[in-house]
């Protein structure tokens, strides 16, 4: 790619951007939220047509890409987002616009076996015939990556297939790209969880700004150049911490039950600390929260929440009590995205933003909205525009804006720095030790063990419903987490 | 021709500027032929007469739009409007507005409950009774003296045709035929003959539609059974003459809705002239078309 | 001095939804334009105020069908619901029933089938489309039994200050019609563009998930949007009945249709969380202007079908276009 | 045996969608059931005949708007192609050209409807709602002007043979009209379920991005569902036209609606992606037997419009509560 630009209105999401990929290498395309990271892999993948440039595929200018011709050229794709078709199986998904025929007719025998050979390889067991829109979030994800393996491409372009993934998952698709490195393939990757890059990379590109900035040999460099390079300057603390002093009991959930993946879950929030909550995928944090909140009913459960007992029925009551959740699937649960980033920021603030008639008032709606913009900064042409137009790390921040925008007593943050880069995840962190500081409950559940091992002060453990660990910080490693994260209760015999 | 162009002259020549007096005819729809039929004869007349003429249709069977074609035909600077009243209640208060702007009214098909200069119409529960008394003869010729009738309707907003089915039902009091529960067809040729196809099912005897589609859908039906169920319509199409040649239909009422067209329009020139109207309230009659004078019609 | 007004405007435009209603807008404009060079008639006083009490309905019902359309839903059952209020006040009134109780007694019914609707649609989650097809078809049957499968008698005279309230009545030269619609048009504009109830329709068209975990109450948000839309119908039903000062059963046929046309022609996305009431009186008017003028030009029924859907399809390709001229490809907004 | 038995029940249920045909086949069973109390012709050889030619022309324009709503979109023009395909091909007729000239001229016609839909929705993206009720208007138009605005005369003698082909005519003791739609119906479904552009027609109402990222032509597939629908509004008209014996300017008034009902009561959802055209007959089917089998029973028009408005409302919330049942809350499945 040489000298590649593209605008969006009021973006100029690519300036001028040059590099190169060799065959059998893996090459980790790094900058902050909003670099121009996607958008340059659009470009490379025929999504969107650039202004300027020109492309070159082994040796040969491309004019005029779509999706389609970058998919015979043997660019395989995986998009940030999930790009899956919730109605369709796992086969139709990943044999999808490639369906083998027998005739006229759909060969659908010889494309399941194909399908389920893919899984395998990938480890992942699941039935090929299931309908993708029933598979948990790290499920779609590893299906995007099988579909993407089943094209047997030259050129494989990831961008953060590891966001949604637990550590087992990861383990797995890097042994594959390693053999498909072997194998002459080059890759792209994109990622924000530096630590991973160690495992697989050659070489990295980092861009700021939507400009190039350099390329080195992963060999030759370190993670605080790569940082310095990607933010334009030092960051100190990876995983900043405060010692708070451990305060009153502020929140107390006790004995809820919901369905098979909450079995009697109790704990305890405290002032002054943070509470991570570790667990492999579907181990069954994100239900236990969403039954907390409201979302799904439960079977038992009762919260304290200062020693006064709670009538949660609906989001809106723990909200009013002052328990507010930042939800994990930020497409989904998190944004309004064809609303404004000023209406979602307001969106669970009307009630603080409005007089007693239930009218808005404008100032207060943009003071607030600038307050958080400044406060997160999020990086934006404007509050009016769509949600949708930010990249996915702003986008993220807008969700989690919208929750600081208001006093709470507990903060639930699900995966709140998934898909956000170095600098922003530290403004996370230092916005939890915040509120730690003003003596605010904090919960991060967080499937990265180093980030929670970094920043939390205490963790619970999940697997499979169920908590089967609690660890104080300071005596917490990977190994020790891991053992109660796999803490099944003989669930093999169970489910055969 | 030429004699279209003399009157011309001296029509205008009577009134009291130089402008062509305007004419607008207001139908309760658009498509049906009945309309088309009144609208040719106006527009035929309007020509010989030399008078500006507009046909303002409502797009489909609406009280409101019906007054909205009467109020911007008022805008329009109609010296005289004739119309087929939806209902008889419905567009009055519009048409008295109408004449307050000194308008003149000439009802054609059906009148409304206001006076006009003159009105052109069938009496559509007279006409729906002379259906009847012909199918009770019919069926008394095929000697059949009781069994269930089936009635199709428009829908059920319809005047004319909820008075014609009304003095169809009148024909039948103290007979022993029995009279099912009418359906409604809309006026769909396809939909009304579904409803005579299950009427014929349903054992009747006879069927009766109301207007140009349930008739054609009711012959059809008849046609297609191949059975001795012996129908009766309205109204007068191609599709429905060559059905009563054929025998699938008895009998059809036949408006005369080109009269009223040609006749309404030289009452409406007249009353614009100042001239006096001297019969007021015709009918322009309904005849009766069967097999035997089916050729006169064709 | 040239800078402010600059700024008013720039301030103007920056509503979002705004460039649909200035692109239909400035359509609008040439369609006048046209009609009148056709007809010299069109541009009559007496003609724009007939104009203005015939875009009146379809700008209701618009209003109606716009909040419904931002929650993500539509309304099917708006032109029975107007048939039912039509047909219960006129039957009513017939009984010798003071309007003023006739008026209310209408207005119960009419909200309990918005009720209805949002419920079908909010808590039982049946697809709006369905639940709203059927609530059309049993308020046309309610709108029809309620005198007994016929028409109703004239109103009469005890009715006369019913229907020049509502239709034949003068308000400094302007037909009442026209008054209670801006009347209505302003309160409802407050409320969806001001109000905290605005703002949660537009969330919960927007994405109902991330709604109802940001705290709205997604069924009562629903509810509301239907509310308004069988209120509008209700209002429309007392107009045409005021109108024809009787009830007819088959009033309101196709109005939800007009309804959508008015609020999709205005920029209300059918999918859900996009356009403003603004656009919607935009799109009435185009829907009402192309009626009436193409009467005027004395195009023939066919002729008429032909122009009126040539232009809706242009008008709505002609946005699109415009608004994505300068990305050369774009995927569907959502 | 017992347990092979069970096998096949088992992947008889697994097919998707097959879980609300189950439903609603019960449902159109009780019906019959009832009706059959009601009224003893219903059974009759002589209605069950009758019945299925009913029902025909509702299932065929379910079958086209099925593979419309499963693309995501909707077409509201089936109604007025309808109408063309019957005024077109009558006239044609009555001016003297050989039936099966006519046919292929209006079925020219009656494609390029569907063509102009496809691309307007795909390719220009204008939401299918406005867009298919843009060529409504417009094809209806045409099915006025194509005769001068007048129904036509009878197609007469020369139009028998076409007349028997599409109605009149019997095949092994069934009428033809149900034998043209039997077939369609098997081609179709066979695309559908079978075929490439079936499987792309289900990824682009499911997620049209993910479609058009995984090379899936977008606008290709948009077209040729769009066209299947035209192409069976045409086969309807035809059937209308060689019913009636002449072309009438109404013809498929509302179709466009009994087909969305067929196609939704059957399990299509409005949303896209979701649905089977077994379930669609089952929608047509339960749509008929309403129809006939009221009026069998004698129920006056206002009852039979509460009673069919209730019942859809009633089939599709059944099928929630069912499917939902063990999750007592259920988020919209997108
Ligand atoms: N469809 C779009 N319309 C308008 N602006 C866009 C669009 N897509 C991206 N942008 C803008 O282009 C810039 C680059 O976005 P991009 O998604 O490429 O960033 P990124 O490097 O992938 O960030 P992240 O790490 O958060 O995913 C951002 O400022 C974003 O707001
Ligand atoms: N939409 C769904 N349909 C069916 N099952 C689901 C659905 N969502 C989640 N589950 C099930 O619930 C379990 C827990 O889900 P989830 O992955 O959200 O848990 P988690 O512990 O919050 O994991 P993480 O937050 O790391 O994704 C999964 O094993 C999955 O099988
Ligand atoms: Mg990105
Ligand atoms: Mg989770």
């Amino acid at each position: 790619m040489n000298h590649v630009s593209k605008t969006f209105p009021g973006v100029k999401a690519l300036d001028d951007v040059s590099f190169n990929l060799r065959a059998g290498e893996v090459m980790a395309l790094l900058g902050e939220n909003g670099a121009g990271k996607s958008t340059l892999v659009k470009v490379l993948s025929g999504v969107y047509i650039r202004d300027e440039g020109e492309v070159k595929i082994f040796g040969a200018e491309q004019t005029d890409l779509t999706p389609k011709k970058a998919q015979e050229l043997g660019i395989a794709i995986i998009h940030q987002e999930l790009n899956m078709c919730a109605h369709l199986s796992v086969t139709e998904n990943i044999f999808l616009g490639r369906e083998i025929r027998r005739g006229t007719t759909l060969a659908e025998k010889q494309m399941n076996k194909k399908a389920k050979a893919i899984l395998d390889e990938l480890n992942i067991n699941i039935n090929p015939k299931t309908i993708v829109g029933d598979l948990p979030v790290s499920k779609q994800q590893m299906v995007e990556i099988a579909k993407a393996l089943s094209m047997d491409a030259k050129i494989l372009i990831m961008d953060e297939p590891t966001s949604a993934l637990s550590s087992k998952e990861i383990d797995d698709l890097f042994s594959i790209i390693r053999k498909l490195k072997e194998a002459g393939r080059g890759i792209v990757y994109i990622s924000h969880r530096l630590e991973e890059l160690q495992h697989i990379v050659d070489r990295v590109s980092i861009m700021r700004d939507g400009k190039y900035i350099t390329s080195m040999n992963f060999a030759d460099t370190n993670m605080e150049e790569i940082i310095s390079y990607m933010v334009g300057r030092e960051i100190k603390e990876k995983f900043p911490r405060i010692s708070c002093k451990k305060g009153k009991k502020i929140m107390e959930i006790e004995n809820f039950n919901a369905g098979r993946m909450v079995r009697n879950i109790s704990f305890d929030v405290y002032e002054g600390e943070t509470l991570g909550i570790a667990g492999l995928m579907g181990a069954g944090r994100t239900e236990t929260t969403r039954v907390i909140f409201g979302i799904d009913p439960k079977e038992s459960g009762t919260v304290f929440l200062d020693g006064r007992e709670l009538k949660i029925h609906r989001p809106i009551d723990a909200i009013k009590a002052g328990i507010v959740l930042v939800p994990e699937d930020r497409k989904k649960d998190g944004l309004c995205v064809n609303l404004s980033i000023k209406d979602n920021i307001c969106l669970p603030n009307l009630d603080i933003i409005c007089n007693k008639a239930g009218v808005v008032k404008r100032k207060k709606e943009v003071e607030m909205t600038d307050n958080m913009v400044d406060q997160l900064k999020i990086k934006l042409p404007g509050t009016e525009v769509n949600a949708a137009t930010l990249s996915g790390g702003n986008q993220q921040k807008v969700v989690v804006g919208k929750w600081l925008a208001r006093k709470s007593r507990v903060v639930i943050f699900d995966e709140p720095t998934r898909g956000i880069d170095v600098a922003a995840k530290v403004e996370i962190y230092n916005l939890m030790n915040q509120l730690k500081k003003e003596g605010i409950g904090v919960v991060f559940i967080s499937s990265e063990m180093p980030e929670l091992i970094g920043v939390s002060d205490r963790i619970l453990i999940m697997c499979d419903g169920r908590m089967t660990g609690e660890l104080e910080t300071a005596a917490a490693t990977q190994d020790k987490i891991m053992m109660y994260a796999t803490k099944f209760e003989n669930k093999m015999e169970k489910s055969k | 021709g030429c004699g279209g162009k003399d009157k011309e002259e001296s029509s205008s020549g009577d009134s009291s500027d130089e402008k062509k007096s305007k004419v607008i005819l207001i139908t309760m729809d658009s498509t049906d032929q009945h309309w088309v039929s009144v609208d040719r004869g106006a527009k035929e007349e309007a020509d010989k007469l030399g008078v500006d003429y507009a046909w303002m249709a409502p797009d489909k069977k609406d009280d409101a739009q019906q007054i909205e074609r009467i109020n911007n035909a008022v805008a329009d600077g109609a010296d005289a409007i004739m119309i087929a009243a939806n209902g008889p209640d419905s567009i009055t208060s519009a048409l008295d507005e109408a004449k307050g702007e000194g308008i003149k009214i000439i009802y054609v098909d059906s009148p409304a409950n206001t006076e006009a200069e003159a009105t052109f119409a069938t009496d559509n529960e007279a006409a729906g009774r002379t259906a009847g008394e012909e199918l009770i003869k019919g069926l008394e010729a095929a000697k059949i003296t009781e069994g269930k009738i089936g009635i199709i309707g428009v829908n059920p907003a319809t005047q004319s045709t909820v008075d014609r089915e009304k003095g169809f039902r009148l024909a039948f009091e103290d007979s022993k035929y029995e009279l099912l529960e009418t359906q409604f067809g809309e006026g769909d040729a396809a939909k009304s003959q579904d409803i005579a196809d299950n009427y014929i099912t349903d054992g009747c005897v006879g069927i009766f539609g109301t207007n140009e589609g349930s008739t054609v859908g009711a012959g059809n039906a008849v046609k297609g059974d191949g059975g001795s169920v012996i129908a009766v319509g309205f109204d007068k199409s191609d599709a429905i003459l060559s059905l009563v040649e054929e025998g699938s239909l008895l009998c059809v009422m036949s408006q005369n809705p080109d009269v009223m067209g040609s006749e309404g329009m030289k009452a409406a020139v007249k009353a614009i002239n100042g001239e006096e109207i001297t019969e007021k309230d015709v009918d322009t009659g309904v005849s009766v078309i069967s097999k035997d004078n089916v050729a006169d019609f064709q | 001095m040239e800078k402010k007004k600059n700024g008013i405007v720039k301030k103007f435009l920056s509503i979002r939804g705004m460039g649909q209603v200035v692109t239909v807008t400035i359509g609008l404009i040439i369609m006048c334009v046209i009609f009148g060079i056709l007809s010299p008639s069109f541009f009559s006083g007496r003609n724009v105020g007939n104009l203005l009490r015939q875009i009146a309905p379809i700008l209701l019902v618009g209003i109606g069908q716009s909040y419904v359309m931002i929650t993500g839903n539509i309304d099917l059952s708006i032109g029975s619901v107007l048939g039912m209020s039509c047909m219960i006040s006129a039957t009513l009134m017939t009984k010798g029933i003071s309007p003023t109780v006739a008026v209310f007694i209408t207005l119960a019914a009419c909200l309990a089938v918005g009720l209805i609707n949002g419920l079908l649609v909010a808590q039982f989650h049946l697809p709006a489309f369905i639940a709203t097809l059927g609530t059309m078809q049993t308020a046309r049957g309610i709108a029809q039994i309620v005198n007994n499968n016929y028409n109703t008698d004239a109103i009469g005279k005890a009715a006369q200050g019913f229907r020049d309230f509502f239709y034949y009545g003068k308000l400094l030269g302007i037909y009442n019609t026209v008054w209670i619609t801006l009347v209505l048009f302003l309160v409802f504009n407050f409320l969806l563009s001001k109000t905290r109830t605005g703002r949660h329709i537009y969330a919960v068209g927007s994405n109902i998930d991330a709604a109802g975990l940001s705290g709205v109450n997604v069924v009562a948000t629903t509810v509301k949007a239907y509310l308004v839309s069988s209120f509008c119908a209700f209002t429309v039903g007392l107009i045409t009945c005021a109108t024809a000062g009787m009830g007819t059963m088959d009033a309101g046929n196709m109005y939800e249709m007009y309804a959508v046309a008015a609020s999709v022609i205005g920029g209300v996305s059918t999918l859900g969380g996009q356009g403003i009431l603004v656009g919607t009186i935009i799109g009435a008017a185009i829907w009402g202007v192309l009626q009436n003028g193409l009467q005027f030009a004395g195009a023939p029924v066919a002729m008429r079908n032909i122009v009126i859907g040539v232009i809706v399809v242009v008008s709505v390709l002609l946005d699109v276009i415009i608004r994505t001229g300068r990305k050369p490809k774009l995927k569907k907004s959502n």
